[in-house]
């Protein structure tokens, strides 16, 4: 067993919880400040879509995270039970539109090694984000 | 997140600190909003104690820059640490936006 | 729903990681910085704790988390699934008796104003720890 | 946690950063084994960029302390932040042991 498993509220209150134990799991996982940080924009981006697109905004719903921790490997599983939205249509507006909003799945996929979107059995979604540690990069 | 108002000459400097994100947002957008209303420029966004910003701190910075846009004002940022400027790469905004060094030299003409 | 619960191993490398989701609870309840400081210590005891005495120091075995947070009161349950104690043989050495260890339970009942243990009904303990901020200690 | 070694004259300086728990003070009591060892006096514990030290941190010191006073060295702590020095006071080891305001003075004869 080398996973945290952890419910918080669909509630942007507890954003800053959720980077704090990522910070976590990127140290324990070995990760550089940098890269660190990279981690928790995209964790931030996903979690705040969750909020706001699978829950509409509601604040008492329920955001499981998954987080594993292995040497120079990030992996975090986002799970909702909310509102389904087909993969193949979350996406980022175009860059050079230049307007409010629609930069987050862009960043997340600048950012991480894997952003996967799964339905669940029960209903929502589970999104995956992974990331590998910079130098274990070339390596695997 | 904390943000700080102070006056240099014409320009509205806006010092932010903490973390900003959609929970914290909200609130840097109503002060931006104040200086929007009065119509000042420039407006100064002093980056320098953010620790942490996402998409929905660029949201509120966008909007920014439009509504200054709209009354012929100007909108500047300055103290974009290593991790900040990064961001703006990623979201290709380091060319939209006015990006200075110094707090003095966003404050200027 | 204002509370976050969280799985974690019972390996002394995850203790960081539980002081950072307990200072983020602190902070949404509003406690100062040194009341932080005094809970994030008996926490840390009361986890240490049960790793070494619950479950024998036994790293892979599973600590349930449930962090209440609302306004001016902390509340952390800490549950394990091992070795069940009757609480009143839970106690710290005497303080003139100078040895290594024997302290824990004596810095938590110090600092915070609940400290106690009850059995789980499918083994182990369930230990609350509870602060109220100093503030509103009086006015309770 | 990390631990930087120094010696000043016959003093052997342990420099510890971070946060000090029952999975890192192994690690302290290890690095402290070696001066006990060659009979070192005094032996300082500069806790000054401690962030957080728990029971076993403390336990280890009580360790060193009763391992130095078999040979008839001193142990000397200094650097203690408010919320270390509320912890030997919750402990009752503040009278216990020799706290120094700085690392100099807890250098010295
Ligand atoms: N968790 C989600 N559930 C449902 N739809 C989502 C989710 N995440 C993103 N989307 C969809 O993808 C779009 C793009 O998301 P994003 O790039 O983060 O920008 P924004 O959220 O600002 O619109 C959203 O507008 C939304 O339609
Ligand atoms: N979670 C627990 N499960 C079983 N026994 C416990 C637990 N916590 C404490 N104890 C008992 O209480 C004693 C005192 O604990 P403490 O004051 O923390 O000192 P220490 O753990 O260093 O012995 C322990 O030695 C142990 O016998």
């Amino acid at each position: 067993m080398n996973e945290v498993r952890c419910t918080v509220p669909s509630d942007t209150a507890y954003l800053p919880m959720v980077r704090a134990m990522v910070t976590e799991g990127a140290r324990l996982a070995g990760f550089d400040p940098e890269t660190t940080h990279g981690i928790l924009l995209a964790v931030t981006e996903a979690v705040t879509n969750v909020i706001r697109h699978a829950y509409g905004g509601e604040p008492d719903q329920r955001i499981d995270l998954l987080l594993g921790t292995r040497p120079e490997h990030f992996r975090l599983d986002i799970v909702d039970y909310g509102h389904f939205v087909d993969p193949s249509k979350i996406a980022s507006r175009p860059l050079d539109d230049l307007r409010p909003g629609g930069l987050g799945v862009h960043l997340m996929k600048s950012i991480m090694d894997r952003v996967e979107y799964r339905p669940n059995a029960h209903g929502g979604t589970t999104l995956t984000l992974e990331k590998h540690a910079p130098a274990a990069k070339g390596s695997s | 997140m904390k943000v700080t108002q102070e006056t240099q000459g014409t320009a509205a400097i806006f010092i932010v600190e903490g973390q900003v994100d959609l929970h914290t947002s909200p609130e840097l957008r109503s002060q931006l909003r104040t200086a929007l209303n009065s119509r000042s420029s420039p407006l100064v966004v002093d980056l320098n104690a953010v620790s942490f910003i996402d998409s929905s701190g660029l949201a509120t910075l966008i909007e920014a820059l439009k509504s200054v846009g709209s009354y012929g004002g100007k909108l500047r940022l300055c103290g974009l640490n290593p991790d900040v400027r990064k961001l703006f790469e990623l979201a290709r905004l380091n060319e939209v936006f006015d990006l200075r060094t110094s707090r003095a030299e966003a404050c200027g003409p």
